[in-house]
């Protein structure tokens, strides 16, 4: 086990299957030589050679669109996108394309493509290196949609999309990449000291749809994925209640029965993410809650999430879920 | 006669606005319903052109772009640098393989008229494209289709009955229903699944493409895209793609002069595909599509360049869409109803064919008993199609296929919804 | 008042606009001098001229971007996608450019794009003709989302939509084109004495942002949209079930008033559209509605959708929801 | 000397994947971190270059897209077809504009690096760009730049401060705070918001020019786009729409050779952008970037075919990014840090002023003298700016800005999440 923060634990799985599999190879903008604007595959290139991890040309429909071909003709392809934001130049080839080819071929060809992209708010990325758009990619069968959120799943987490035999999308909170994110842009802490920090050197897998129950707790279910996990630990020790915190980790499939679980013994429910309300995926959280734990439920599901409007610039964190909106979110459902 | 095949759009747009002139500028078609369709004669005959070495330049292409690459003359015999010199016995394939495309896709109009099919598309007029092409190519060779190449499958030995199941949408289908006809997938083959987005194959090709290549193997990829469907960032994305990795792929333009009812003035400005790979460093040819030699030929030529690693080939088969776009399409809204007859570049089928009688290795009396030995096979393949249902009668295949192969595994919420589907069914 | 099918009365509201206002011009892929493949433009450019409504190059994403351009220079454009399965390669240009110019130039550009675009399944399109990709449009702000049912309201919403200072994303349910749609492809009527097909031939408009109550009843919701709003008429009368029918018309804004009071009313709700369930627009329905009327609720709120795989062509009915599985969700809101 | 400017790269691939040779070909950038930096000398000179007519054909302009358009010499004077006989009273004019975008981008990153503002993206070395350009046209004509264009407000008369508010992000920001800095928006002067996603501006600024043709303006759109993100689809949208319509816009290509640390090896085989204009049927042209008096000049061409009725130009700017990308990029980490003293299009700036001294209309002191001038202007927007707040400080611009103009009336869910937001701040 060692110490890394998110960058080095999203480095060390790509250069773990690197190693082990020569028919992964790495692509995207500023990867190569330089390593990536993240530092993700920093060293890489250098270490497993130059047609392996390599620049493309600045076009992410092209980036898709060449994954998928050297998909269905055998890599298995690990693609960054600079920016979640920057997905949608690629969205045709990856959601009429990449999630439909197994099943319009008959199974004869499918994409064992992972796409991976840094997503989020918190670094005063104003519009455009904020969004998270995670939701519109649960909206379309055929693609597995992963949100880590600590070092440890983060490399746990890409080893087994990496190997997964279908395309996945893969997204980073990049405002964890250097530490956790408690909601406080005066408080940043590395990720030093943390447990979900300690990180074994070598090959090791997290299973897709599998939830992490990061806290346990008897009053409230709450739900959330990427960075604002962390912000929901910090809200839920200073709420006073005590909750269960589901770590979605994997939202298509996400694990029904983790939160189902919770929810029959909790009764009460927050959703947090940081995108838009309107159609979120805390959205198909709350319904599908409603529908099975319907029974159960001693109050309506709260869902604390990004406004709909655009992501801002200066006043980024007016628009990011804090702990406080989340505290009384969880004080609400303890109320009826 | 000196005049060129492609009528000119005007060049000036009166910014002003003035009286009577339309303030925006947007092309026409050449001919619309109740024109008389005409086209003026090529300026171009087979030997115009040269036939470079493989490791030359781009730019040492332009001739060959902004020209035509013929081998069958008006006198329906070979001649240039670019006759492929093929045996008879090559010749008298294709010609079959072209022929029983034909017959097939009337075979399957048919069947759509009758309702036993939803929807069709033919090659009418463009049979030669595919057909030559895969036969210039290695058996191991990957084929990246639009809707507009089923002919290839001819090449690989597909099975006829296998190639009707899938266009019924019936119990055989190796789609199992999922996609419309015609978007066959082939692997044994090596023919790649067709996709209704037209262009995304392209930019996919060439990671087919460097796939092999990455694994050192000797295999080429060839893909097709519309002269409408050009206009897509995906061709942009190949042509790029292709070029900075040096892939080893043939990137065909098939222009076929419309997209639907769009006329190709739409898709390009000055008429010509072909020297648009130019400027990407990309050895660029236009060819004759209805001339199955001219064809063959420049299509052995890019795949000997991809194979000794001097990467991609843009190729701009120039041809016209004989026929409806689809089933669904009715032509005569939108140009002459017979001005496939005008075409230059005249009936792949017969062009082979005459020069086949022109070199006496064909007569029409072969000709016609191999149209008759197609038309029963083909007769007798659908026959047996059929017997695994038809899509007015059934049986199609089970819903069940509606669950499977969306994942490896199905997931969890795909086995519950696929549950309540059957139950569902079963209450029926 | 005319009877016109949905195709006429589309083509009554472009013509109606471009008579009205010569700022309106249309474009899109074989719509000009054919009329469209739907043959919603037909007439309209002998009519109004070359250069108002015309052909456009095979590039969705560059028939987004040039009425991005002309929108902000001025002009209200309209224009078409085919289908609205190859809206993807426009969507950068949708969400990320049309949807934000508002917002992000401080109120200096905005973009009156109308985006028409038919939908949805039932005429054996398999993957790639009949996806409904509304919910898609739903998550991202700064766009409206409008999806009309009938001849009627298509004339009328398509002219709000186009009068509209804001990019809107208009679906037309393509199944309807020619006559409702009740779930049954053996029995297909057309919209000829339908009283929803009598449409004025002059300019009116049906606000956005405004339900239509197309059945009124005390025991059930069933909220809808699209095609599926027929086959819910046609569900409500064979359930025996005293329900009101909301057809949504606008998905964003929706009419939350219409909606909070019919299910404050009834206490039980069911969910209907074509898309894929999870992340559909009925997720955030369902959700808002738990939110808002979870007292009422007697029972759960029920989704009854498409399923979370691609659209197929020979079993296309066996995935579109039909009547049966309406009626039976609304008979499951009846049990608890 | 003979040496062309550009790096070859290599163009064999060997795919049989032999000892030691990728089997995959991935090209290489010129020049990385402890490599010399060197560029051989340039084969072009003022005075090669015709000036056509502004009818020409697209075929016509191939020399031009191939050689590269100047005007001022090594010697610092003026020649050839090209020269636009500018006054000395312009010339100083733009050269101002120039210094001011310098020292104004050198006070932005002092406040970067002391946490005024949060990000920054320098004009570096590529200040003629816009400047030159922009004053070639017309006042009404539309600008829709990148991110590094901003220099093109000054011709337009910006203040200042507005810009620095933007920056900062502060009350004062046009743009309320909403997108990151150097997103500027200005209407007044007809310069289109700029946005993120690289390369969307350039496809919409033909859907501006063709609105400005439809209503019969003799309005002419400028847009820009960088050799990096001439890869995306919108690159090959803009050029096909806009010749196709005959839009009357000017689209550049500035071809900086860097996209971040991506060298344009990878964003073209050839390493010429200038060419891909001419099989759209677009007349095309490679400028100096770093030549004033050649910019100033192509551009007024281009304006004069544009608004003549003439359409689209296509111009590849050829220049150095000699700054690091943005605030957050160490370039050091991928070339050398001293690369662009080696440029052999060396400083516009100096080369404008050396031209002025050389024809007796500027001095050193002169030059000293305005330095000042503009320093101290600079200064003290910057310390009226920071008045209305810095991003260290505030205040900043209301959190409601987050909620206006989103849609043109907040619709009701707005409103709902709007109240919730006050009653969060309210109780902080
Ligand atoms: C992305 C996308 N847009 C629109 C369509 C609808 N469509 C199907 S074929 C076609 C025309 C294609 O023309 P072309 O590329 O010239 O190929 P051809 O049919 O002539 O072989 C169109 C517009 C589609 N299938 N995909
Ligand atoms: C669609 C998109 N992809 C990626 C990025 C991230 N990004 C910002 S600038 C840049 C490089 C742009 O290079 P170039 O186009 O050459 O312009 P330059 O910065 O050299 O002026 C990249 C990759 C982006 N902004 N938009
Ligand atoms: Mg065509
Ligand atoms: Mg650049």
């Amino acid at each position: 086990m060692t110490n890394m923060n998110m960058v080095e634990a999203v480095n060390s799985a790509i250069d773990t299957m690197l190693s082990k599999d020569e028919d992964v190879i790495m692509f995207g903008e500023d990867v190569g030589y330089f390593g990536g604007v993240f530092r993700t595959s920093d060293g890489l290139q250098e270490k497993h050679g130059k047609h392996r991890v390599f620049d493309s040309p600045l076009s992410e429909g092209g980036i898709a669109a060449t994954a998928f071909g050297m998909g269905i003709n055998g890599l298995r392809p690990v693609v960054e996108i600079q920016f979640a934001d920057y997905i949608f130049p690629a969205y045709d080839q990856i959601v009429n394309e990449m999630a439909k080819v197994r099943h319009r071929s008959g199974g004869e060809f499918w994409c064992p493509v992972t796409i991976r992209t840094p997503a989020g708010g918190g670094i005063r990325g104003g519009h455009h290196h904020s969004q998270s758009p995670e939701s519109q990619f649960t909206h379309t069968p055929g693609l597995k949609v992963v949100y880590c959120s600590t070092p440890y799943n983060a490399k746990g987490l890409l080893i087994s999309a990496i190997e997964d035999n279908d395309p996945v999308i893969f997204f980073e909170p990049k405002r964890c990449y250097r530490g956790p994110f408690y909601g406080d842009p005066h408080n940043v802490p590395t990720w030093s000291d943390h447990p979900e920090a300690e990180v074994p050197e070598s090959h090791y897998k997290i299973p897709l749809g599998e939830a992490r129950l990061a806290i346990e707790g008897d009053s409230c279910t709450v739900i959330s994925w990427g960075a604002m996990v962390h912000v929901c630990e910090r809200a839920i020790k200073d709420s006073g209640v005590s909750c269960d915190l589901i770590d979605l980790q994997t939202l298509v499939p996400w694990d029904m029965e983790a939160v189902v679980k919770s929810v029959a013994k909790t009764g009460r429910c927050v959703i947090v993410h940081e995108a838009p309300k309107t159609s979120g995926f805390g959205a198909e959280m709350a319904a599908s809650i409603q529908e099975r734990c319907f029974w159960n439920l001693e109050s309506p599901i709260e869902r604390v999430t990004g406004w709909d409007t655009p992501f801002p610039h200066t006043t980024e964190w007016d628009y990011m879920p804090g702990p406080d909106r989340v505290i009384a979110a969880i004080v609400r459902t303890q109320e009826d | 006669m000196e005049a060129k095949q492609y009528e000119q759009v005007e060049s000036v747009v009166i910014m002003s606005g003035g009286d009577g002139v339309d303030p925006l500028y947007v092309p026409d078609a050449p001919h619309r319903p109740g024109d008389e369709a005409d086209f003026t004669e090529w300026p171009w005959s087979p030997g115009d052109l040269g036939r470079p070495e493989i490791d030359c330049d781009a730019s040492e292409t332009l001739d060959l772009a902004e020209g035509l690459v013929r081998v069958l003359g008006d006198d329906n015999k070979t001649s240039g640098d670019w006759d492929p010199k093929l045996s008879p016995e090559v010749l008298i394939q294709g010609l079959e393989h072209m022929m029983r495309l034909r017959i097939f896709d009337d075979r399957m109009m048919k069947m759509q008229r009758t309702g036993k099919l939803s929807f069709y598309m033919r090659s009418f007029g463009e049979e030669a494209v595919a057909i030559a092409q895969t036969m210039a190519l290695e058996e191991r060779d990957w084929l990246f289709p639009t809707y507009r190449q089923p002919g290839a499958q001819f090449v690989r030995n597909r099975d006829m009955v296998s190639m009707i199941c899938h266009c019924i949408g019936n119990e055989m289908d190796n789609v199992k229903g999922r996609q419309m006809p015609v978007h066959y997938t082939y692997k044994e083959g090596r023919f790649i699944s067709v996709s209704s987005p037209v262009g995304t194959q392209f930019s996919q090709a060439v990671g087919v493409a460097l796939a092999s290549n990455y694994k050192g193997l000797d295999e080429v990829t060839i893909t097709w895209i519309g002269d409408g469907a050009s206009a897509e960032g995906d061709y942009h994305y190949a042509l790029n793609f292709a070029s900075i990795f040096q892939a080893p792929v043939i990137l065909n333009v098939v222009n076929n002069q419309w997209a639907i009812s769009t006329h190709k003035n739409f898709a390009s400005k000055n008429g010509n595909f072909a020297v648009r790979g130019i400027p990407y460093g990309i050895p660029s040819i236009r060819v004759d599509g209805n001339d199955f030699l001219a064809l063959y030929s420049v299509t052995s030529w890019a795949r000997d360049r991809a194979s000794k690693g001097f990467g991609p080939t843009h190729i701009e088969v120039l041809t016209y869409r004989a026929g409806a776009h689809s089933s669904s399409d009715d032509p005569s809204r939108y140009r002459p109803s017979d001005i496939h007859y005008y075409w230059p570049g005249g009936d792949p089928i017969s062009r082979l064919s005459e020069h086949l009688k022109q070199i006496g290795k064909w007569s029409d009396k072969q000709h016609q008993e191999l149209s008759e030995k197609i038309d029963s096979e083909v007769m007798a393949a659908y026959k047996e199609a059929v017997k695994f249902g038809d899509l007015a009668n059934g049986p199609y295949p089970s819903s069940d296929a509606i669950f499977t192969e969306v994942y490896e595994e199905p997931p969890w919420h795909l086995i519950e919804q696929w549950d309540e589907m059957k139950k569902w069914r079963d209450s029926q």
